[in-house]
């Protein structure tokens, strides 16, 4: 007898050590609250770091942020609460025993994700090929202010950690895919694609924050 | 560390005013805790000896007493506060500076102290400053964070790159105070030490016309010119930080090469050329030495440009002349 | 094993959003974002900030509440989530406290500026105005008195021991480079080979234009600067600033690429062993003074 | 298949499965633990010996008698690392939280067994990154990393710096699992006032790592990235700026002290109850206590940079904050004397390894006073007066709660019984030995001696030597300790299910526990402190 659900086609037997498979899943669930608190520290440190930057050379980031292409970030952002909601509707779908509906939905949020990496990939290699890059390799000749190449450390660091995990969130979402495909994912037990719908939810909250902070306010 | 006469309870003497109301803060602090030491071990051990199972002891349930609790929770938080308080007082004399006071830039690298008063002239890991003068360290660092402490002064302050820190002193007691890096630093981190030499106002006054100056209560060292070159070159080689990093002992394991057995022999090079080591190859050395690069060492050395002069060059040559 | 199982096939009472909902908020989610991105180009100052910060945090309840179905759930989970939050900002607030709140350093009661260099603060620095000597005459009295002397005579206290003497300002004779600003300014940043002048280009670009005004003004004659001095130095008059070319320490491979030439060692691997990253210890021995020195 | 009877040793989680492979893929949280306690005791080993080559060093004033300055900023770099990230954090939750914490609680097993293995995988991956780092040219930053040296000195920083990235991980996987274990699976009837202090420590411990680990992860990534991409925000020559790093590094490092002391807190308030047949003393106010000193804990870290160049505003602030962390603290220590006081007290091993954690953290605690005063911290920071403060809290605490909480629960993990004489002799050498250590230190620090020096004044030298010395009777003490418990668990006599007449659940069932730990679940009626109605 396994520690941990093991799934048959149809039923559900939750691990030996619950009382029953209702309280497993909220004790998943709260457990994936308590993992995104680590994401919120970690993330928010970033952030942190780049609230007191900003508030000791704000002339210096202001100039800085004028090179950063905010119409590519506002259709990053469409992308990213498109693709929140198709998870939604992904989750509920599976909820109610639709699987090919689900796997559609779930398909179309990958979907997203690559649109978005792809953008990323544009405003990186321009800026790349700029020579606009983080500390000591900034070489941008137009923009010389000391303190700038600070920004776009902070910029790189802050996106580079975001697009990490839309890969991670991609990935997940494709192994979660796959398990449903193999009906080990039914009604009975959604708890996986629920829990890396919170996770792909938490990376669209993160650039929620990203896009305005850096992209808008400068 | 020169004591002078140790304080009560391993304190270090008693530089400055400060560190006579430091100490004050000190001593009841280190009685207070004895006290509740005492309290807290003592009534332990005197429950250990008295409820003993061997000697008959039965327990009572006693589950809480909530007045003893709020008592020692109470207590502890107003007393916390007055040592505050005392503690911030204290703080505010130990950090500023009277507007009046003399300021003397310090320039922390690795391994060496470099003191510019505001006349220009540069002294390594010493110096003069006069007594009952209140004087300002401006200090900065060009590499790594250092730590600038003078325990007979109770004051210390992390010398870090990029930004400028202050401390502040007024020497009560004429004669030399040790002073200490305390930020780690590296491989020579607790080589990195310097000595504040407190004068009298006669003193103070020959200094700054440049005349030597015997400090009280130092160990009468030569001065310069008595000795010969080569006891020169030896005492500026221990004063310029240069033992930091290089040996006379022949140990080739050192951060910078040997002196020993190198006049006159000829040192290979990183690029792989072989060069005589003589005095044009020393001066350069000393003065820019990313020319020419030893084999086998990393070219770590600060410049000393506008730090060593010409006589010292000379002592110092001449020093490395002798160590055959 | 003791324990029986029972097998609770159903997830008992679970809350499926329905699609209604879902759509609402994604489209309240969308108008937000316009909505913020709208208000990037009205100039409201900082408070900008505060209304930007607001609408990002609605949209975050939106997401969390209705989309991670946190309205519904156990709120033993809001108060998990929230507490990430509430450490982030006692994080953010006790780091202000001291990094916001240093403040200068004063020294012969005036601040000195932070030893990093500033955005430059002067316009057109190469064009000599009063305000430009007279900063000039506060960084030469820090940086130049040792050699050159408080009136530039050349006689500083360290002079007597330096050969060849430190240059006299207040004569016309013996300039290497020249006495007009530009070329003054070419000497405080490259230093002159084979002499005791080193170069300052660790100071920042302000103080070395300020400097090379005051020092060309000490001279019998006040000698001005054409475009075309300029131009040897790289300076375009039109612009407002000339960039800054104070770069403390250079890129590690750049350096090591000059190095490589400095040591005359033609390919790479004769430099010293391991030196990629005793470079990285090198990297803040740089300074624009080692690279120019010509080799003798 | 019910038990034949309670006593019978026939299956217990030692013989349910046999073979090294059935140890490696294990989910049982009993086995999970013992794996935590042996690498743990490993890393233990390997940070002690640096710590005597240390000492040994120091014998002498003037550097260089055994070692050289690089190959001892290397070393005292290893033993606190190691120390630090390897074995006191991991410590108690990993072995003896893991092994006993589901049992206190009535369940068969922690929230997410797969979990919890694969959070002892990646602390081993992180140990053996560090490890690594040893043969590759090693790190000679100090365990604080402060930049911009850590970033400027050569040698294998990354892979320590990743070593302690990884093993950061375990301990958020670890801490996630005790609070849902402690949420979702209590036994029935066990109301959170019947929850043992041992579990309030732990759960207080956990929210620690939950909410400051994370912040220790993107510091030293950023660490990396300042090292390979020059990125420059910790870097003074590039634009940033060096003191950020150490507010970043210690908004976990001083939350990270607590997650090392509250566990073995909770330690001792299971063990002075029970050997004094007589409840814990304010039994809600030390579970306060354990909360209150987890939120005290995450805004006070500005302590530790009163002179690196901190705002005078900065060090007011947290020079008045740090003063609350004593009360909580306080609050603990007198509560533990208060149970002692008209209980019926024996002296066994975990009596006397409590005894003693309660002298030597008084003095710990008592001098941090001194260290949070600002005008004294001005002085005494950076120098040995530190060093003798943290190891009087971390050794004389944490070591010596883990060390009692080994014999306390020693009966239960292997079914055997320790010597009690054997362990005499270890505890007292133990005890003189660290005074013998460290006292010596706290004056040597006051007198103005530096931390992380190779070569020392001669003024400091009588200090040094006794220090020296003393480090020699704390290691024989230690030997000795890890010699009998070897022998003890494979030839020591049988010990009944509950020998110490103890009232937590975990002593109701058998030693050593069956597979799923009780043989019929238990319900919880009592509050586990009273001891009236058990019999030894």
């Amino acid at each position: 007898m396994g520690n941990h659900g093991q799934v048959t086609p149809g039923t559900y037997h939750h691990g030996h050590h619950w009382k029953n498979a209702h309280e497993e899943f909220e004790g998943a669930k709260q457990g994936m609250w308590v993992f995104l608190v680590t994401e919120v520290l970690m993330v928010g440190a970033l952030f942190v770091g780049y609230i007191i930057f900003r508030a000791m050379y704000p002339e210096a980031f202001h100039e800085a942020h004028k090179l950063l292409n905010p119409k590519l970030g506002l259709l990053n952002t469409f992308v990213l609460i498109t693709s929140s909601w198709t998870m939604v509707l992904g989750v509920s779908s599976i909820q109610r025993g639709q699987v090919s509906r689900c796997l559609a939905y779930l398909m179309t949020t990958v979907g997203f994700g690559f649109v978005f990496l792809i953008v990323k990939y544009f405003e990186y290699s321009h800026k790349i090929h700029e020579g606009i890059l983080p500390g000591g390799l900034y070489t941008y000749k137009e923009l010389a202010m000391d303190k700038v190449p600070l920004f776009f450390s902070l910029y790189f660091m802050m996106t580079g950690v975001h697009a990490f995990h839309v890969i991670l969130g991609m990935g997940l979402i494709t192994w979660v895919m796959l398990r449903v495909k193999r009906g080990e994912v039914s009604k009975q037990f959604f708890t996986p694609v629920e829990l890396v719908g919170f996770y792909w939810h938490f990376v669209d909250l993160v650039w929620i924050f990203l896009f305005p902070l850096l992209y808008l306010l400068g | 560390m020169l004591f002078r006469e140790a304080y009560a309870l391993g304190l270090p003497s008693q530089g400055t005013d400060v560190a006579v109301i430091w100490d004050h803060l000190y001593l009841f602090l280190l009685w207070l805790s004895v006290f509740f030491f005492i309290l807290v071990v003592g009534g332990m051990l005197y429950f250990a000896v008295k409820y003993k199972k061997s000697s008959g002891a039965k327990p009572k349930y006693i589950v809480d007493n909530h007045a003893l609790e709020l008592f020692w929770t109470i207590v502890p938080t107003i007393l916390l506060l007055v040592i505050f308080g005392w503690g911030w007082s204290v703080y505010k004399k130990m950090v500023h500076a009277p507007t009046n006071a003399m300021e003397i830039r310090v320039i922390g690298k690795q391994w060496l102290w470099n003191f510019q008063y505001d006349d220009g002239r540069v002294l390594t890991n010493e110096v003069y400053v006069p007594q009952n003068v209140p004087v300002k360290f401006v200090m900065s660092s060009e590499d790594v964070i250092h730590g600038f402490f003078i325990p007979n002064f109770r004051v210390k302050s992390d010398v870090v790159p990029g930004m400028f820190t202050t401390i502040w002193f007024e020497a009560k007691q004429a004669g030399e105070h040790q002073v200490f890096c305390t930020e780690y630093c590296g491989a020579s981190h607790s080589l990195m030490l310097a000595k504040v030499k407190v004068l009298e106002a006669d003193k103070w006054e020959a200094f700054k016309r440049g005349k030597p100056v015997q400090v009280t209560g130092a160990k009468p060292e030569a001065s310069l010119t008595q000795l010969s070159l080569p006891e020169q070159g030896a005492k500026l080689v221990a004063a310029k930080g240069c033992n930091a990093c290089h040996n006379a002992t022949g140990d080739a394991g050192g951060i910078g090469p040997t002196y020993k057995g190198l006049f006159g022999h000829d040192v290979e090079l990183a690029d792989g050329s072989t060069v005589k080591a003589d005095e044009n190859y020393i001066r350069e050395s000393i003065m820019t030495p990313t020319a020419k690069i030893v084999k086998g060492y990393n070219p770590v050395m600060p410049p000393f440009q506008g730090i060593v002069n010409e006589t010292e060059m000379n002592a110092i040559i001449a020093y490395i002349k002798s160590l055959q | 094993m003791a324990n029986d199982h029972n097998h609770d096939s159903s997830h008992g009472h679970h809350y499926i959003l329905p699609d209604g909902v879902a759509f609402k908020a994604f489209a309240a989610l969308l108008v937000l974002t316009v909505i913020t991105f709208a208000l990037s180009f009205v100039h409201l100052g900082s408070l900008n900030y505060v209304v930007g910060m607001l609408v990002a945090c609605v949209k975050a309840t939106i997401v969390v509440g209705v989309f991670m179905n946190l309205r519904k759930d156990d709120p033993s989970n809001t108060v998990i989530f929230a507490s990430g939050f509430v450490f982030l900002a006692i994080f953010v607030v006790l780091t202000s406290t001291d990094l916001l709140f240093r403040g200068n350093v004063y020294t012969n009661n005036k601040p000195i500026f932070k030893a990093i260099a500033g955005p430059s603060k002067f316009k057109k620095p190469w064009e000599p105005t009063p305000e430009l000597v007279a900063h000039g005459k506060d960084v030469f009295s820090q940086q130049c008195v040792s050699c050159h002397g408080a009136a530039g005579e050349g006689n500083g206290p360290a002079a007597a021991a330096l050969n060849p003497h430190p240059r006299n300002f207040t004569q016309d004779a013996g300039w290497k480079n020249g006495r007009k600003p530009s070329q003054i300014f070419k000497t405080l940043k490259e230093g002159i080979a084979g002499g005791a002048m080193a170069s300052f280009a660790t100071l920042p670009m302000d103080d070395r234009w300020a400097l090379s005004h005051y020092v060309a003004s000490i001279g019998p004659n006040i000698l001005k600067d054409e475009t075309a001095d300029l131009a040897k130095i790289g300076v375009d008059p039109t612009k407002d600033s000339a960039g800054s070319d104070a770069a403390p320490s250079v890129p590690v491979e750049w350096a090591m690429k000059k190095l490589v030439q400095e040591a005359g060692a033609g390919s790479g691997k004769q430099v010293v062993p391991g030196a990629s990253d005793s470079l990285m210890h090198y990297g803040d021995r740089l300074d624009a003074a080692t690279f120019s020195k010509q080799k003798p | 298949m019910a038990h034949a009877n309670s006593t019978s040793h026939g299956s217990n989680y030692l013989n349910h499965e046999k073979g090294l492979w059935s140890w490696l893929t294990t989910v049982d949280h009993k086995r999970i633990g013992l794996m935590y306690l042996a690498t743990v005791l490993t890393y233990f080993l390997v940070g002690g010996i640096f710590a005597l080559l240390i000492r040994l060093e120091l014998f002498t004033p003037g550097g260089g008698n055994l070692i050289t300055a690089q190959t001892y900023n290397r070393f005292f770099t290893y033993h606190g690392a190691i120390m630090v990230f390897l074995v006191i954090i991991p410590a108690i939750p990993g072995s003896i939280g893991n092994f006993v914490l589901p049992m206190m609680v009535g369940a068969k097993d922690v929230a997410f067994p797969k979990l919890n293995l694969f959070s002892y995988y990646v602390y081993l991956a992180g140990g053996i990154f560090a490890t690594l780092a040893l043969f590759l040219g090693g790190a000679d930053t100090g365990w604080t990393f402060y930049t911009p040296y850590s970033i400027r000195t050569s040698g294998a920083v990354i892979l320590v710096v990743f070593g302690a990235f990884i093993a950061g991980f375990a301990s958020i996987l670890t801490a996630l699992n005790f609070i849902i274990t402690i949420h979702k699976l209590r036994a029935q009837g066990q109301s959170w006032s019947r929850l043992p202090l041992l579990c309030w420590s732990l759960y207080a411990t956990s929210v620690i790592q939950i909410l400051a680990t994370p912040v220790l992860a993107i510091t030293l990534a950023l660490l990396i990235f300042e090292r390979v991409f020059k990125i420059g925000i910790f870097d003074p020559a590039l634009g940033g700026d060096a003191v950020l790093f150490q507010h970043f590094f210690w908004f976990y490092s001083h939350p990270a002290v607590y997650i090392m002391i509250l566990p073995a807190m909770g330690v001792i308030s299971e063990i002075i109850p029970v050997f004094s047949r007589k409840p814990i003393f304010g039994y809600k106010a030390i579970a306060l206590a354990s909360f209150g000193i987890a939120l005290v804990a995450f805004i006070v870290w500005g302590h530790h940079m009163f002179v690196t160049g901190q705002s005078e505003l900065a060090n007011f602030v947290f020079s008045l904050l740090t003063m609350f962390v004593a009360v909580p603290t306080g609050v603990k220590v007198f509560s533990w004397v208060g149970t002692m006081y008209k209980g019926s007290l024996t002296f066994n091993a975990p009596m006397k390894y409590a005894m003693g954690f309660i002298e030597l953290f008084t003095i710990g605690g008592l001098t941090g006073v001194f260290l949070a005063t600002l005008p004294i911290d001005v002085h005494l920071t950076d120098t040995y007066f530190v060093i003798a403060h943290f190891h009087y809290v971390m050794v004389g605490g944490t070591i010596m709660g883990f060390v009692g909480g080994m014999h306390y629960w020693f009966p239960k993990v292997t079914g055997k019984m320790y010597n009690e004489s054997s362990a005499s002799v270890a505890f007292w050498l133990i005890l003189l030995g660290f005074n013998l250590t460290f006292f010596p230190q706290f004056i040597a620090g006051a007198q103005g001696m530096p931390r992380r020096y190779w070569s020392y004044l001669p003024e400091f030298t009588l200090m040094n030597q006794l220090s020296t010395i003393g480090s020699w009777f704390l290691a024989v003490g230690f030997a000795w300790t890890a010699i009998y418990m070897i022998r003890d668990a494979r030839k020591g006599p049988k010990a009944g299910d509950n020998p110490w007449g103890a009232g937590t659940l975990e002593w109701q069932s058998p030693s050593p526990p069956p597979h799923d730990n009780f043989p019929v679940d238990p319900v919880v009626t009592t509050w586990p402190y009273d001891y009236r109605g058990i019999k030894i």
